[in-house]
Parts: C-alpha cells; structure tokens; sequence
C-alpha cells in the first residue's frame, strides 16, 4: 500500500498542475490566473520533492510564489482595466495556435514516453550537495555570469519604469 | 513503485503547450507574461526529472533549473516594466491594440 | 637604476592624469606644482641613469612587456638605454624641469592653466618614450605623441584664430614628415624583418645600398617635418602663436631635435647608405643659412628666435651630415639650454610687457629687467659662439667637422651662418634692452618677472656657461666624445686626428666670424651707419624677399595646396557618382525588398509566436519524417 | 510486515502522525498567541507606567481569553464589493506557511516534525509565502488603505527578506548544514553560535522585526495614516487569524534566533532528561519574544523612506560585507573560527558606533539641501 502513495501524489500533483494551468489561461479575471499560476507553480515544486530534489523544490517556491507571483501581481495591479465582454477576451488568432498547438503537444507527449529511467540511478540521496557542487565549482562562471544578467535586468527595469522628471 | 520518468516528461509537455497556447490566444500582456513563466516551469521539471532519472553520471541538470530561476526573474522584470511604460503611453495592456512598431 | 628607467616616464604620465582627471574640479593651481614635482623626480631618476651608465653600463635593455607578437614579428615596448639616450633623457628631463616651474609664473593668471600642465605632462611622457624606444615603432608612438602635444599646445589660445590655424599647419607638416617615417619604418621591417634598433644595426650588411638609400632618404624626411628643415619647416615660425615656455620647451630644445636624434640614432644606416649622408649635411648647411637670413629682419623677437632655432637645427644636421654626430648631439644639448634660455628669456620681456611681442615698441629694457637681461645677454652670446660660452665649443665643433671632413663649402656656409647670426642677435639683445625706450606707455609698465621665472633663467643661465666647457673641452676630445664613443663608431665615418694648430686657425676663424656679425650689428644699431633703414631701401627686392620670408608659404598654397584642391574635386565627384550611387543602388534593392515583405510585420506579437510554433511543428514533421525513413530512400 | 513505533501499521502511523503533530502544533499556536498577547499588554503596561489587564481572572490572566471568545463570537462580515474568494483565501495563505514552519523547529533533542536536510531554507522559503496572503488581502478588500497598506508590506517584506538571508547564510558557512538539527548540535555548551556572528545576530533580527511586520516596522498597519493597512476590511474570526500569523511568526522568527544562534535546546540536564530541552528551548524562545515586546513599546515607527533606505543602504551592504568577510576568513582559516569570530565582533563595534554618527551627517546635509531648495 505504501508503494501507491507516490504514484497517488504524482496523480494529484498532475491533475492540479494541468487543470490550474489551464485555468491560467482560461480565467477571465486577470488576478485569478495570477493565483492559479502561484497554485501551479507550488504544484510543481511537489514535482520536485517527488522526484527528490528538494532543494530545487524550496527555491522554485522562493522565487516563483515569494517574488515572481508578487511581482505580476504589482503589475496587475498597476495595470487596470475596465471589464470587457468576453468576445474581445482572446486574440483573433485562437482557431489557428488551436490548431497547431494541440497537434503537436499530442506529440510531443507521446514522444516523451518514449524515454526511460536510466537503469543505475537507484536511490539518489538530496541534492543540495549535488548542486552546490556544480553551481560553485563546474558552473562557478556562468553562475556568475547569470547575476551580472540578473542586475542587467534589474537596472533596465528600473530605467523602463522610471518617471523622467521625479 | 516509482513513477516513471516518462510520466514527469509527458506532464512537463503538456504544461508547456498549456503555455504557448497562453502566449497564443491571450490577448492580455500580463497573461501573455505569466503563460511564459509557465512554459519555463515546464522546462524545469523537465530538466530536474532528467536530471533527477536520466543520467547515471552526475547531476547537472539541476544547474540549468538554476539559471532559469534567473533568466525567468529577469524575464519577468524587464517584461513588466516594458508592460508598465506601454501602459502608461495608453491606457491598456491589451496586445493586439499596442501595435505601433508595426512594418 | 637602470632596471627602473620606466619611472622616467612614468611620473609624467602620472601627473597627466592626475591633472587631467582632477585639475579642472579640484587641483586648480596644484597642477602646475604637481606637474613640475613629477618631471623633477624624472630629471633625478635620468641623473642617476646617466651617472650609471657613465659608470660603464654603456647598453641595457629594459624590457617592460611584449608589446605586439605576430608570427616571427615581435615589438616590445623596451626602452635601451646607451650613452646617446641617456644623454638625451638627462637633457629632456632637466630643461623639462626648469621650464615647468618657470611655466608656473608665466602661466598664472591664465585660465587654462590645468588644461596646459596637462598637455605639457603628456608631452613630456611622449618625448621620454620618444628617446627611450628600442625600435622604430615605439619610437614613432612617442613622435605621433609629440606632435600631438604640439598641436595641442601651439593651439593652446584656441579662442583667437591665429594659434589654431598654426596649431593645424603645424600638425598637417608633421603628418607629411610622418608619412616619410612610416615608409622608413615599413622598408626597414621589409628589408631587415625587425625595427628593433639593435637587430637593425647589426644586419645593415644584408640590405642592398638602393634600400638602405631609399629608408634613409625616408626617415631623414620625417627629420625634417619634426626638426623643421627645408622643405618642412614653415610650421615652426607659426608655432610661435602658443605660450613661450611651450615655444622654449617643443620648439627649441626638445622636441624639434627628435629628427637630429633619429638621424644620430640611424647612424649606422646612414653611414652605411653614403649619399643620404650627404643629402643630410647639404640640407642642413641650406637650411641653417636660409633660416639665418630671415630672421635678420623679423621683429616678432619670438620669430626671431624660431628662425634661429630652424637655423640652429640645420647646424646640427650638417654635423651628422659631415660624419659628425658627437657634435651634433654636443650641440644640440648646449642649444638646448641656450636657446630655451633665450625664449624664456623672451617670455619674460612678454610677460614684463603684458603681451607685446614687437621688438620696435620696446628698447631700453636693460634697466627695468636686469636678470633678465644679463641671462639673455649669456645666451645670445652663447648663441653667437663667443668664447668660453657652451655655444661656442659646440659650434665650433661643428664648423670643424666640416673642414676636417673635407667639405669647405658646407665650412664656408657655416662660417657665412655664424656670422649672420651673430648679427641678428646683437639686433635682437640691442632692439630689445638697449637704445631709448620706443614706447613709453609699455616702458613705464613693464616689470621684472617673479622669482619663480628667473631662477631659472638663472639656471639655465649657469647651464649656458659651464656645460660646454665642462664637457666640450679640449676641443675634438673632451668628456663628450669619451662618453659618446660608440655612437662615433661606425663603419664609414673616420674619427678625425686633427692637429691642435688646425684646431686653433678653425677656431680663431669661427670666431672671427662671430665677433664680425656682432660688430656689424652695433655698427649698424649703435652708431647707424649705415642705417638700418637706408640699408633696407638700399637692398629693395632683396629686402623685400626677406622680409616675406621667401615667399616660401604662398609658394606652397599655389603649387601644393590648389594641386592637391583640384586632385581632392576629383576623387570626390568619383565617390559622389560611382562609389555613392552603387551604394544607393543596392540600398534601393534593399528597401524595395524590404517593403515588399513589410506586409509580414502585423504588429500583434500573438502573430509572430503563432509562426515560431508553425516554425516548431515543422521541425518537427520533418524529424518524424526522417524518423520513419521517408527521407533515406 | 515492518512495525513503526509504538506497534502501529507504519501505513497508519503516518498520516495519524501528521494529524498529532497539526493537532499540537495548532495548540501550540493557539495557546502560545494567547500567552504572547497577554504578556505584550502586560509588559506594554508596566513599561509605560499602567497596570494592563486587571480585572478579568487573577492578574488579568483570562482576560485574552475573554477576548478570543468574544472574537469568535462576532458576525463573519464581508462587504459587498470585496473579492470574495480572495478575500475569504488571504488569512489562510498567511497563516499556512507559518503553521508549516513549525516541522522543522527542534524543540528537544529527537523531538522534531521531520529532520530536513534544507530546514532552514524550508522555514525562509514559507516566510516568504506570508507575502502572497498580505498582497491579496489588501486587493481583495477593494479598498484603498488596504491596498497600499498590502502593496508597502509585501515590498517591505521582498526588501528585509534579502538581508534576512544573507545573515543566515553566514551561520550556515560557519556550521556547514542547512539542517536545523544539525545546527542546533552543532553549538554545545558555551559554544554558541552567537559568541562567533554577533552581527549577523542583529542584522537578522532587525530584519526579522520587519519580516513580522512588528514595531518599529508596522507600516502596512500603520494606524495614524492607513487605517489598519490590509486589515481594515477584516473583522472577527478572520481578523484574528491575522493576528495568530503574526503571533506565530513572531515565535518562528524567535525559535530561528534561538536554533542558529543560542544552541537551541543546549541548557542544563538535557543530556540526563532530553525533554527538558522543551522547556530550555521555550524559556530561550520566549525571551525573544519579550525582546520583541520591548522594542515595540520603546520604539516609534519608521517612515517608508527610512524602512526602506535602513534596509537597502545600510543593512544589505553590512550583511553582504559581512558575508563576503566570513567566507574569505573561512576558506583562509579552514579549521577555526576565531578569526571569524574576531571580524564579526569588530564589524558589529563599527556598526553600532558609526551608524548614530552616519545618520547625523546625512541629516544635516538633508538639511542643508532642503535649505538650499527653498
């Protein structure tokens, strides 16, 4: 019975993550989707416990519910609109990325059973160490290469949103 | 009984194209936005549970979920303050109807 | 020492900058302390080098990094240091010196005065890098460098039009002397496959004379755009617009001999390559006269003072160009001294004056400058080779090397030379200190300049009167030619044995001269007879000649300047019609295939990742294709 | 079959362990709010010179008991033009994580919810989930004051947050483990941790008071100029789950205090009789607690502009000086931490002699622009 548990947690984390996604998209409130993408992304940090990478777990819900979430609900929020019926709410486009999206994420999907666990991988301890070794010893320069990025973006949102005269 | 790396692909596969489709019909720029950080979360899990299932030698994988936590914070930034000053110029975050640079 | 002979540089590099970044805002007036402070610890380090070297170090190089390595083709930036470039550090650095703390009186009360220490730190560092270079492409970073500063400086009142359309003139002669330098350099590298000075000297067998001709000719052309002999002299006169102390410090005594320098640096090609040698001394000997008759009626007494450095120069390339190259080098340290003496010496009568420079508004000055006067007095003297001043003993060796060399003409040139300049000093020192004052509104003002412009007008001073005898004696065979011996060495030139008698007569003779030229001045100036004026009717079309300086400018606006004007229209139209309207013809294509796809461009971003995902989904299909085996068959 | 402890079914015995430990740690929530808001009266009380709650059972005791009852007690209103699942969802988002933060405190030797090996990033990752609850609270409730009041805690709490985490990862270099076990053992005796890292100490309980939204950092409730901040619209059972969170957070913030810098459960006996490291671990805890109940009757609150300038000019800089200084030292000095110790406890000397001195010269020169502008 103990070997149900996770296959019953995947099945629920994935129900949640596929219908919460789709809600993003298909919510006709603006703050709605913003909630359910926080809902997804926890989601998927349970993804993460499951598949034992615990450390990636707590630092997809750091940034993605703690700062990313807060950050598009500031924009949200800095955004407002007035209601608007429901013919505007897509683009004139739909019918076709329908017709094209759905195609191919059936193939993909099913190209992605094809690939198998490897068979020496067995019970891998946690990943902290694994990854703190590659973030600061094999991947040392392109880690910092990825913060001079980050203050990039940072100073060249801050240009963007400044007000010129105050 | 583990589940199967297959599964975790397929579910990643399916949020991604849950996505684009976001990016796709969306009319709203925030929307669009978090569609897109959608898709990157798919790109994690996909990353982790190769990382996590697939290679028998170490376990770099992980490291790009780590540099997309930081492509996707800038991402996010940058795309809002670029959302922010469209909407300052006119009152509306509406794609379709900010289409200025058009040829 | 030696090891560190990079700090020579290196202190005015650092005064630049400092000066440069922090002296409009912050140093003010600690510019020109800062400036003089840094070349003072310079022309300590050069003294310590020079004593080094005299203790036996006669050749070193140092190495500071690899500057370019391509293939077999490696420049260091590596400074060699030898008695010629020690010498010349030890001269540079020391009028350097005495010349940035006299700029700190003469520049006072000018509103550029950071903006000025600044460009003279630089020219300094350039000059040093200039002096010390172990090849012909460092050498020519510091040429480029001090032509730069020379610009800069001579435009330095950019406000009045007259100093930056000398600025210009000057820097587009040291471009066509340049052009000639670089094809020196270029053949030098082709022929030897190094420009290092050392690997260049030691193969001088392997080129054939054409080459050697050709390389010489070449960088004896760049001499004379730097060194301001004929054909490119004229900027030099103009260059008398920027402040005096830059006239006395590029334009007389350092910068202006960096031609002589590479000439008595190439010795060994040139002696090597026989008839450059000659074209060297014929052009000097023609320019040291040519320059010396023009300045007998000027009355700028700076333009007095620039023909006479022209005149000066031409002295020493008819030294190297007789095989002479000691005296040359003799020569051009005692000038240096004498004559930034003298054109700080004149910086002080301006100063004095509040600006005029017109030697028939002044008269009588003697009384009102007394150090001035005396120390201008020493180096006119010096000047006009009198006895036992140090322009004496070098000139004399010049006039020497001449005879003994075996060109009596080029002597006699010299001697003519000697005694026109004796004349037109006298004119100068006597229009200028003696008689009774011209204008009285400017006599009762004038003043005597701070202490901080005479001591050194006094050191200098002291400079002018014991260096040549301290170094230069006994004629032929003093300090000077010991020290410099392995400069002389070189295969070709013949270190002359002359007799102490023929020494004597030579003297007596150049002497003569110069005591002749002075009498002739006093007789003319004092006594007016004949009258200076009735001597300028007398002499009409000549006077007239002189006076316009051989119409030697117009001639190069007529002939060169319009020739090349008419050459430019040419090239010009060409680029306008065929390079410009191919160009427009394929932009035109480019536009119209452009706007024809422009219709792509909705504007709704919706569309354009709805094709990447086209994009995708196409990759796709041809993966599974390829997949299946459509594809392989 | 295997056995779990005491002779359960381990499939029964682990979801009836979660349910005891929620159970408990509930109470414990619950019971421990309600001694925090007793104390924080009485204390603000004799403070300022008052007497506090008197009359209600024997020194007041029930009298927050009385309170809890009457909150409970209230009409659940909601006004009309609020979010309503919003609105309903907010005091849950900020009460949860909170709730879940107590896993991995180590109360006593064995006695802890589960022994993670990223404990500690577990408990910074849930505080900073508080922010979602607070943001969507103060847009739920439609209604200016809560929505600035919501907007200023949540760049409040993005803000502290960094210094926050650049102090704890100071600790974690010097003990090597991310484990709140393993860092509760790794400070025996008088080997506490806050003998080495004084400063990171006080830069994260500084950062902690903001974290907790407490004085002197109680902008998004700051009464004089936005009613109550995102509480405004709330009212009865809701409201006071607010005010459990913060309770909450205030013991979490404490017990990390306790865990990474005074040994946690380390105290007397508790090698004879592990449980009494409970009552050292609470007695410690709570001692902080009264810190915090200190400062918050001492000190007047901050402007936004100096919360803000306080975190970003002066706290960031010293923690990631500090930071950088510790991991240097330690890769210098593999094998001690004095020098560590040494440079923290000079860094903290200058901290607290410079900062008064700082302060002055950057006001008097504000004067003096002001002076100039007008």
């Amino acid at each position: 019975m103990l070997d149900l548990i996770e296959p019953a947690l995947f099945a629920v984390l994935t129900i949640a993550i596929v219908a919460a996604g789709a809600g993003v998209v298909l919510a006709n409130r603006i703050t709605t989707s913003a909630l359910l993408m926080a809902f997804t992304f926890l989601n998927i940090a349970g993804m993460f416990v499951l598949l034992g990478a615990e450390t990636v777990a707590m630092f997809q819900v750091l940034i993605y519910v703690g700062a990313i979430t807060v950050l598009i609900l500031y924009g949200v929020m800095f955004t407002p609109q007035s209601p608007r019926p429901y013919g505007l709410f897509f683009q004139t486009q739909k019918y076709w990325a329908a017709l094209l999206v759905v195609p191919i994420a059936i193939i993909v999907a099913l190209i992605a059973f094809s690939f198998r666990d490897s068979a020496t991988v067995g019970a891998k301890g946690g990943d902290l160490l694994p990854l703190a070794t590659s973030v600061f010893r094999d991947f040392a320069f392109p880690f910092e290469v990825a913060s001079v990025l980050l203050l990039a973006a940072m100073v060249g949102a801050i240009v963007l949103v400044k007000r010129d005269e105050d | 009984m583990a589940v199967p790396l297959g599964a975790f692909i397929a579910v990643s596969a399916v949020l991604f194209f849950i996505g684009t489709a976001g990016v796709l019909v969306r009319r709203n720029a925030v929307v669009i936005l978090m569609s897109v950080e959608l898709m990157l979360n798919a790109t994690n899990l996909a990353l982790v549970a190769f990382s996590r299932r697939y290679s028998s030698i170490d376990e770099r994988g992980s490291v790009f979920v780590v540099f997309i936590f930081v492509v996707a914070a800038a991402e996010v930034a940058v795309g809002l303050a670029i959302v922010l000053s469209a909407y300052r110029n006119k009152p509306t975050v509406d794609v379709d109807e900010i289409r200025q640079l058009k040829g | 020492m030696i090891q560190n002979v990079w700090l020579i540089p290196a202190f005015p590099l650092a005064a630049f900058l400092i000066d440069g970044l922090f002296g409009r805002r912050w140093l003010h007036k600690w510019t020109g302390v800062i400036a003089s402070a840094a070349v003072g610890l310079s022309a300590l380090i050069a003294i310590g080098v020079f004593l080094e070297v005299l203790g036996g170090q006669t050749r070193t190089t140092v190495t500071l990094y690899e500057w370019i390595g391509v293939g077999d083709f490696h420049i260091n930036v590596a400074a060699l240091v030898d008695p010629l470039s020690s010498v010349m550090l030890l001269v540079v650095t020391v009028v350097s010196f005495l010349i940035f703390v006299y700029s700190n009186g003469y520049m006072e009360h000018d509103h550029g005065f950071h903006r000025f220490f600044t460009w003279l730190s630089l020219f300094v560092f350039a000059m040093l890098i200039l002096v010390m270079a172990d090849n012909y492409l460092l050498m020519f970073v510091g040429w480029e460098g001090v032509g730069l500063c020379s610009y800069l400086l001579i435009g330095f009142w950019f406000e009045r039009p007259e100093p930056y359309v000398a600025a210009k003139k000057a820097f587009v002669m040291n471009r066509i002397g340049d052009w000639g330098y670089t094809i020196g350099m270029i053949t030098t590298f082709l022929v030897f496959g190094s420009v290092q000075f050392t690997d260049v000297f030691e193969h001088v067998g392997i080129a054939t004379q054409a080459n050697l001709t050709l390389i010489c000719i070449a960088f004896f052309f760049g001499a004379t755009g730097k060194s301001a002999q004929l054909p490119l002299y004229s900027w030099l006169p103009d260059a008398m617009e920027g402040p005096t102390p830059v006239s006395a410090l590029i334009h007389a005594a350092t910068m202006v001999t960096a031609g002589v320098y590479l000439v008595a640096r190439s010795m060994p090609l040139f002696a090597a390559a026989g008839p450059s040698l000659a074209v060297v001394g014929v052009v000097g000997a023609v320019t040291a006269i040519f320059a010396a008759t023009i300045a007998l009626v000027q009355f700028d007494i700076k333009r007095v003072m620039a023909y006479s450095t022209v005149s000066q120069l031409g002295y020493m390339f008819l030294a190297l160009g007789v095989g002479a190259p000691v005296a040359a080098i003799f020569h051009l340290a005692t000038h240096a001294f004498f004559k930034a003496l003298l054109f700080l010496g004149s910086g002080s009568v301006i100063h004095g004056l509040g600006g005029e420079q017109d030697m028939r508004k002044m008269g009588g000055l003697r009384r009102k400058l007394p150090v001035t006067y005396w120390t201008m007095l020493l180096a006119g003297g010096a000047l006009a080779a009198l006895p036992p001043l140090a322009g004496f003993w070098s000139k004399d060796e010049i006039v020497a090397a001449a005879f003994l060399g075996g060109y009596p003409v080029l002597w006699a040139v010299a001697i003519l030379t000697a005694v026109l300049t004796a004349f037109y000093v006298t004119r100068a020192m006597w229009l200028t200190f003696h008689g009774e004052p011209r204008d009285h509104h400017l006599y009762e003002h004038a003043h005597e300049s701070p202490a901080v412009m005479t001591l050194p007008l006094v050191a200098l001073a002291a400079g002018t009167v014991v260096l040549g005898i301290a170094i230069g004696f006994p004629p032929e065979t003093g300090f000077i030619h010991r020290f410099l011996g392995p400069v002389a060495q070189v295969e070709g030139i013949a270190e002359h044995a002359p007799e102490a008698a023929t020494i004597l007569v030579l003297a007596a003779i150049s002497v003569a001269a110069g005591v002749l030229g002075i009498l002739a001045g006093l007789s003319m100036y004092v006594r007016h007879r004949p009258d200076p004026a009735a001597v300028s009717r007398a002499a009409g079309p000549f006077y007239r000649l002189l006076v316009n300086k051989y119409f030697v400018d117009e001639l190069y606006d007529r002939r060169i300047v319009d020739a090349l004007h008419a050459a430019f229209g040419a090239m010009w139209a060409f680029d306008v019609h065929v390079i410009d309207g191919l160009a427009n013809r394929l932009g035109w294509l480019a536009a119209a295939g452009g706007s024809s796809l422009r219709r792509a461009q909705t504007g709704i971003v919706g569309n354009y990742a709805l094709t990447i995902v086209a994009g995708l989904l196409l990759v796709l299909v041809v993966y599974g294709g390829y997949a299946a085996g459509f594809f392989t068959r | 079959m295997p056995l779990g402890p005491f002779g359960i079914d381990p499939v029964i015995w682990a979801p009836l362990r979660l349910v005891i430990a929620v159970l408990l740690v509930v109470g414990l929530v619950f019971n421990g709010a309600l001694a925090q808001i007793y104390l924080e009266r009485k204390i603000q009380a004799i403070i300022q010179d008052r007497l506090g709650p008197l009359h209600t059972g024997p020194w007041g005791l029930l009298q927050t008991f009385a309170d809890a009852i009457k909150l409970l007690g209230k009409e659940d209103i909601r006004a009309r033009l609020t979010d309503k699942w919003f609105f309903l969802a907010a005091p849950s988002i900020v009460f949860s994580p909170m709730l879940a933060s107590y896993v991995v405190i180590p109360f006593a030797p064995g006695i802890v919810g589960a022994d993670l090996n990223v404990g500690l990033l577990y408990m910074t990752t849930l505080g900073s989930m508080t922010v979602l609850g607070i943001v969507i609270a103060g847009w739920a409730s439609n209604n200016k004051y809560s929505l600035i009041g919501g907007l200023r805690s949540a760049g409040q709490l993005i803000s502290y947050e960094v210094p926050q985490i650049l102090s704890l990862v100071t600790v974690v270099l010097v003990v090597g483990t991310l484990s709140m076990v393993g860092i509760a053992e790794s400070q025996p005796g008088w080997q506490l941790n806050v003998l080495v890292l004084p400063l990171a100490f006080v830069t994260y309980f500084i950062a902690g008071l903001a974290e907790t939204n407490r004085a002197p950092f109680d902008l998004p409730e700051a009464e004089s100029e936005l009613v109550a901040g995102f509480l405004t619209e709330y009212s009865g059972m809701r409201w006071a789950i607010f005010f459990l969170a913060e309770y909450g957070e205030v013991t979490v913030v404490s017990s990390i205090v306790t865990t990474l810098w005074f040994g946690a459960w380390h105290g007397p006996f508790v090698e004879v009789f592990p449980l009494i490291g409970v009552l050292w671990f609470t007695l410690k805890t709570y001692l902080f607690v009264l810190v915090f109940m200190w400062i918050r009757a001492t000190l007047p609150r901050l402007r936004i502009d100096q919360l803000m300038s306080l975190c970003w000019k002066v706290l960031i800089p010293l923690t990631l000086t500090n930071l950088v200084i510790t991991a240097t030292l330690l890769l210098v000095f593999p094998s001690t931490v004095v020098p560590v110790a040494i440079a923290n406890w000079l860094l903290l000397a200058a901290f607290v002699v410079l900062l008064p001195y700082v302060q002055r010269r950057r006001l008097v020169a504000l004067r003096e622009r002001l002076r100039t502008a007008a």
